[in-house]
């Protein structure tokens, strides 16, 4: 990876003192944000879906918010797998798909138990059982990919990595799709709802608690990653890696480890959509997919590697998708987002959010 | 003998860069290794510090032998290396970096030890402690990647390059701190160009050409060789 | 060293993997393919069609006289294009004589033209968008060649809304504003069946507020939903042939609160749809092919052989199919003493599209009272009470009930208020 | 076929003619087995030959996809959507205005190499992965307007395609129009990749950085570049349509793009011919283990994705890198040098 050059010495203490008067208060600072691309683009947003909502309903806020999440979860897991080891994933949709298989599998017990015992604890704890089990298979499937195909790539060609790695994930997508139809079939496996309860309005509109749950689930993991990534040994090796292997290297990180919690931890979190969305999309070999498109879309819109700005991207995907169901109809979300996208990179080639890091990604 | 490599060969792929390379780094120590652009003087860190396979030959390390181990485990052992490039974590705080640095060592209080002695060898670190080190200039770079390196306590430290790029004033200073590293019991293996300052400061020192050692000696000695005063210090 | 092991292996696996079965029998053996998407987005219903279709030449014996049926598998894998390739294979390679099944509309619309093209007879198949019917009552050398078992949109959507009239007239429902927001797949079935649905309800009085037509597979309905309920529609229609979505639009339908009517086309497509909807599907209007007490042993064993519910529409009609098949093949068996796509196709063509040959509750149909073409209606099945019929149907606590015509139906019909 | 070595020697006669047409001794044998095989049984039957001529299509599509893959290192991910493009305004144009067939095809052709055109143009400023989900998103896009402007490409309900002969001849007929139409891909792209505009395209994709302070317009190559490869594949795209007869968005479909790329790398990428060689056995394969396990759906896509896998780990230079080696190994040997040069 290549490190930033190293910048030719100039009067270092005059740029000091401008650095000092430009931040000097937290509300510079802000104002500055506000005008930075990255902020002028989250106010657009915001400011849009605000005035969308008015002339809609409130339905279309509250869409985006708790799709947003899911989609930026599974956006943080792929970013996550490019900054780190720089594989564009492809077979993301499969570790969805997995996700959400486990946790039908967990949950088709947990679901005629509580049939019987309405009043039990289980009712409220047997979906957490599931997602969480879904999680966790995901993360033993990552390791595994890692080691078989990942690893054994990494020992023998370096050459052409990043495209390697894609044509590969591409080839996992297809063997896990069909891997699933032959030992479980193609038939829809779906629960009918995690917390059968009825809806929660808010702002007029009526949420199920599935819903609402998901987007807690979404927030806290975030929440938590954030704090992984950011206060944990384990966060910050897996920081260290993505920003400069060989450094990583030399401070006596072992790489090879990181690779595999890298590995973990994203289809961890892709698995963790799956578990947690299965209430909405019954567990099928194709079920990956859309929400693979998805992320797609969002790491491409904020730039690919740039982890903190998937959440975001998810928000902003959300609502163009709802906006664009709400004003052309049904059908047209594949269509008009894509062009949007388009049409924004090529105003700014690397994403809104450009990523400060330069990895290796136009080899 | 703290390092010692024998008859060692590496390079990249085809490309054979180092011939039968042999020298040794004694306790306590601070050895120069000069030479002219592209003669393997990094590559033969780089090959010590674990970064790139050995092509052949043997390094002990201590009395163990640590050629092909891989990076990480090297510095576990005691290596430090500061690479020419330094990769440093860019957008991770000083203080992250430094605490990156000591990730080998598990003892708390010897990490605050450690980040209280790079702090007073290096005050301007403390004063930028909560900036991200891709902000910082091309002078703190350089002491911000020592100071990672001193925070694994090493015993051997692979130091590249330090003055490339830097003003006459700062290059002082870094090699300062060299100096005192050494002085507080730490073995220095320096690569660097600027032969002059590099023999003041070195006790004893290998010429490297070719991907070969041509010339060893104490650093007063090779200062007053002919070769190197022809070729290195231009008089 | 490694190369030479790679292409040793590459090669004997190639080899070892092209001359496993190919072996022929030396019996009098008629081949019948068995098409339909057993992988892809509708393999659900491909694999009840397969199942149902092998279940009842199993019954058989596989066997017809003296003649051994031996089945080839046609994976249409839900597209023309390699549904064409393999159907030709299947045709060339495997010597099929006789084609049985098929589920997607633009499947049939380009297989037709190679059971044409190589005189193999094809019944069975449930593509039912009204192209196929156009296309083969254009050119008389498709005759006798496709029989289509479900019939196209426009002649099956008039009863909802006999339904509706009658429910205005004789019920407390009375919508403030005659306004329906119809929604469906985008596909030739989704398109097909909201053309007719659209003409049926301005015919009645109706306006249409909205129609939208939503990606295969998609599961996400909250903001159509949400529109729907903001525009205060009283009705509300979708067709939609993946279980997933029209599942998770009736649930969503629900979580959503809206009061609308809603006629949900093809719930009972997929044989789980109580698994997948539950309580939520109370109340929804359908209009399809159900379950009578006379194919309850089919069911049943469909469900010990193959562990999951067959469904009424994709199963069901593709066991009678086979029935009527089977029917077809003795048949010909006794006027011509012999079992080949010709003879088969001469009695198809002198017997079943004038309406000789039928298929019907004596002869064992599980699903309709009678199976029959006419020179009229072919491709398509004679479509009415007496016939090939779908009555209007109510769910209730996991059941469908028949709730118009009224004659024969087997509940009061629930409505929003 | 062609090898990468090339040996500088004067040519005469009929080699000379072959090098005109790009082809080493070797490939214009492989062309006339090509040619003559299908004659002959058991290669006669109509579905072998359906395979033939799906490989031939897939074969040249993949070649089409290896000029801007290979050479200057942008991967079409989109690339079905300009396949299906072509084939999309050829059907349209034929069915809406009667116009004659191969004229069609060269509206196609052109409407793929206007986007292409386009598309290179707005991808100039983006650099790998960028450039890739550009191509993949315009394809995503174009694939959601087939299925949405219905009165045009009819969506879902499936566009119907006039063929190209009467629908109960054999597939003889469509094979020698394939077979023409994958030389003259063949001869177009090697030719330009022979010129100094080739070179140009190689120093492109290998470093962009490079090639610029070499005095190389990346733009004005890539643009060509990108041009040419849609064009041939919209060309393709159109003669699959007219052989298929219907036509669904599904064929602009992602799913589509990766058989041809898949194809293109297990042959070697930057070689044009290693996917054009690889086409016959892989669909083959492919084939015949999906009908002769037909009772284990999705077998052969299984199979298909571990192959991929396979060669990503141990052979990421394809089959073509295979046969270099064999080459080299033995160069010495005058026949084999006289074939592949």
């Amino acid at each position: 990876m290549a490190s930033a050059a190293i910048e030719p010495t100039i009067d270092e203490s005059a740029i000091d003192k401008v650095e000092q008067t430009i931040e000097n208060t937290f509300v510079q600072k802000v104002v500055r944000w506000v005008f930075s691309a990255a902020g002028i683009t989250i106010c657009l947003t915001i400011l849009i879906a605000i005035v969308a909502s008015i002339h809609k309903g409130p339905y279309i806020l509250v869409n985006t918010i708790i799709t947003g999440g899911m989609w930026a979860l599974m956006a943080i897991g792929l970013s996550l797998l490019f900054s780190v080891m720089n594989i564009a994933g492809f077979a993301h949709g499969e570790y969805f798909m997995a996700g959400s298989l486990t946790a039908y599998f967990v949950m088709q017990p947990i679901g005629k138990y509580t049939l019987d015992h309405p009043e039990s604890f289980i009712t409220y704890v047997g979906p957490l059982i599931a997602i969480l089990a879904g999680t966790f298979m995901c993360a033993i499937l990552g390791v595994i990919t890692e080691r078989l195909v990942f690893k054994q790539l990494r020992i023998r060609n370096r050459e052409g990595w990043l495209l390697n790695c894609f044509l590969i994930t591409i080839g996992l997508s297809v063997i896990m799709q069909n891997g699933h139809q032959l030992i479980f079939g193609a038939d829809f496996k779906g629960i009918l709802a995690y917390w059968d309860f009825p809806s929660v309005p808010i702002l007029g509109v009526y949420i199920s608690m599935d819903r609402v749950c998901a987007f807690f689930i979404a927030a806290l993991t975030m929440v938590g990653f954030y704090m992984f990534m950011m206060f944990s040994t384990a966060g910050k090796t897996i920081r260290a890696v993505s920003q400069d292997e060989e450094g990583a290297r030399m401070v006596g990180i072992s790489v090879d480890a990181v690779h595999i919690m890298t590995f973990a931890l994203s289809c961890g979190l892709a698995g963790l959509a799956g578990a947690s969305l299965l209430f909405m999309f019954p567990s099928y070999p194709t079920v990956g997919v859309m929400p693979l498109y998805n992320s797609w879309f969002i790491i491409i819109l904020v730039g690919f590697g740039n982890v903190a700005g998937s959440i975001p991207g998810g928000f902003m995907i959300a609502l163009f998708q709802v906006l664009t169901r709400s004003y052309f109809g049904e059908g047209w979300e594949a269509v008009i987002p894509v062009l949007l996208i388009s049409l924004i990179l090529i105003f700014k080639p690397s994403g809104i959010f450009a990523t400060k890091v330069r990895t290796v990604w136009d080899q | 003998m703290l390092l010692e490599i024998k008859s060692l060969d590496s390079g990249y792929g085809f490309l054979q860069v180092l011939w039968d390379i042999s020298l040794s780094v004694d306790e306590g120590e601070f050895v120069a290794l000069i030479g002219p652009n592209g003669a393997g003087k990094s590559t033969t860190l780089k090959t010590i510090s674990g970064l790139l396979p050995p092509q052949g030959g043997e390094i002990l390390f201590a009395g163990d032998s640590i050629g092909g181990m891989e990076g990480h485990l090297v510095c576990r052992k005691g290596v430090a290396f500061i690479s020419e490039e330094l990769n440093l974590f860019v957008n991770m705080t000083v203080k992250e970096n430094l605490e990156m640095g000591a990730f080998t060592v598990e003892d708390s209080a010897k990490q605050k030890e450690n980040l209280e002695f790079v702090y007073e060898l290096f005050p301007r670190l403390y004063e930028r402690e909560n900036q991200y080190a891709g902000t910082l200039s091309g002078g703190e770079r350089k002491m911000m990647a020592i100071g990672r390196g001193i925070m694994s306590s090493p015993r051997l430290m692979l130091v590249d390059e330090p003055s490339l790029g830097l003003a006459p004033m700062l290059t002082n200073e870094v090699f300062k701190s060299l100096r005192t590293l050494n002085k507080r019991g730490t073995t220095i293996l320096l690569v660097e160009q600027n032969v002059g300052k590099t023999l003041k400061t070195s006790s004893r020192a290998y010429i490297l050409e070719k991907g070969k050692i041509v010339l060893d000696g104490k650093s007063a000695d090779l200062a007053n060789d002919d070769h190197v005063r022809k070729i290195y210090l231009g008089h | 060293m490694r190369t030479k092991r790679f292409l040793l292996v590459a090669i004997a696996t190639f080899f070892l993997i092209s001359f496993v079965a190919m072996n022929a029998g030396a019996e009098k053996v008629l081949k019948v393919g068995l098409m339909g998407p057993f992988t892809g987005p509708a393999a659900q219903s491909g694999n009840s069609i397969k199942n149902s279709l092998l279940m009842k030449l199993e019954e058989a014996g596989n066997k017809v006289g003296d003649y051994k049926l031996e089945i080839i598998f046609i994976d249409s894998q839900s597209d023309p294009a390699k549904a064409t390739g393999a159907y030709v294979e299947a045709i060339e390679r495997k010597g099929m004589q006789v084609g049985l099944g098929g589920w997607h509309s633009s499947v049939a619309m380009a297989v037709v033209d190679q059971a044409m093209k190589y005189k193999v007879p094809h019944m069975g198949g449930m593509g039912a968008a009204e192209t196929i019917t156009d296309k083969i009552k254009s050119d008389p050398s498709y005759k006798g060649y496709w029989f289509k078992f479900w019939s196209y949109p426009a002649l099956e959507t008039a009863i909802y809304f006999d339904f509706l009239n009658w429910a205005a007239e004789n019920t407390k429902w009375k919508p403030a504003k005659k306004v329906a927001a119809l929604c469906a797949e985008e596909t030739d079935w989704g398109r097909d069946w909201n053309k007719a649905a659209k003409a049926n309800l301005k015919e009645n009085g109706w306006e249409i507020a909205m129609e939208d037509y939503t990606q295969i597979g998609q599961t996400d309905f909250y903001p159509l939903l949400s529109k729907y309920k903001s525009a205060g529609v009283p009705l509300v229609t979708i067709t939609n042939t993946a279980a997933a979505s029209v599942s998770a639009y009736i649930k969503q339908m629900r979580e959503v609160g809206l009061k609308a009517l809603p006629i949900v086309d093809g719930l009972g497509w997929v044989g789980n749809w109580y698994e997948l909807t539950g309580r939520s599907s109370d109340g929804i209007i359908d209009k399809n092919v159900i379950f009578t007490p006379r194919s309850a042993p089919y069911q049943k064993k469909f469900e010990k052989l193959y562990k999951f519910k067959p469904a009424a529409s994709a199963g069901g009609i593709s066991y009678d199919a086979a029935g009527m098949f089977l029917k077809v093949l003795n048949r010909t068996l006794e006027k011509h003493g012999k079992l080949d796509s010709e003879s088969i196709h001469e009695v198809m063509l002198s017997e079943m599209i004038p309406g000789k040959l039928t298929y019907g509750y004596d002869d064992g149909a599980i699903m309709m009272k009678e199976y029959k073409f006419t020179e009229e209606m072919y491709p398509d099945p004679v479509t009415d009470a007496n016939h090939w019929f779908m009555p209007v149907i109510q769910y209730k606590g996991g059941k469908a009930n028949i709730i118009y015509p009224r004659e024969i139906a087997e509940m009061e019909v629930m409505l929003p208020k | 076929m062609a090898s990468e070595h090339e040996y500088y020697v004067q040519k005469k006669g009929i080699a000379k003619f072959l090098d005109y047409l790009c082809l080493t001794p070797l490939g214009a044998i492989g062309f006339l087995i090509l040619i003559i095989v299908p004659l002959f049984p058991p290669f006669n039957q109509d579905y072998l030959l359906r395979w033939f001529i799906l490989a031939a299509i897939m074969g040249a599509g993949s070649m089409a996809f290896d000029f801007s893959a290979g050479y200057i290192a942008v991967v079409n991910f989109g690339f079905a959507a300009f396949v299906g493009l072509g084939a999309y305004t050829s059907a349209i144009t034929a069915v809406r205005w009667g116009i004659p067939l191969p004229v069609a095809m060269l509206c196609g052709a052109l409407a793929s190499a206007l986007l292409g055109l386009f598309t290179g143009a707005i991808s100039l400023r983006m650099r790998g992965m960028f450039a890739i989900c550009l191509t993949w998103f315009i394809g995503i896009a174009l694939m959601g307007l087939a299925i949405k402007m219905v009165w045009l490409t009819r969506g879902m309900l499936g566009l119907q395609v006039p063929y190209f002969f009467p629908s109960d001849v054999s597939n003889l007929y469509y094979w020698y129009p394939v077979l023409g139409l994958s030389l003259m891909t063949w001869f177009i792209l090697k030719r330009i990749a022979r010129s100094h505009m080739g070179l140009a395209f190689k120093a492109i994709g290998q470093n962009m950085d490079a090639a610029k302070t070499s005095g190389i317009n990346p733009t004005r190559y890539r643009i060509i570049n990108f041009t040419v490869s849609c064009a041939l594949a919209g060309w393709v795209g159109a003669f699959y349509a007219h052989f298929i007869g219907i036509l669904t968005p599904d064929f602009l479909h992602t799913a589509k793009t990766v058989e041809f790329l898949v194809i293109a790398y297990i042959g070697g990428r930057g070689t044009l011919w290693g996917g054009f060689a690889v086409a016959f056995p892989f669909i083959w394969f492919t084939e015949m283990l999906r009908s002769n396990f037909d009772y284990l759906p999705g077998i052969n896509l299984l199979i298909y994705g571990l192959i991929l896998i396979v060669i990503m780990i141990f052979y990421a230079g394809g089959m073509a890198q295979f046969f270099q080696y064999l080459v080299d190994k033995y160069k010495d040997n005058p026949t084999v040098r006289w074939l592949t040069t």
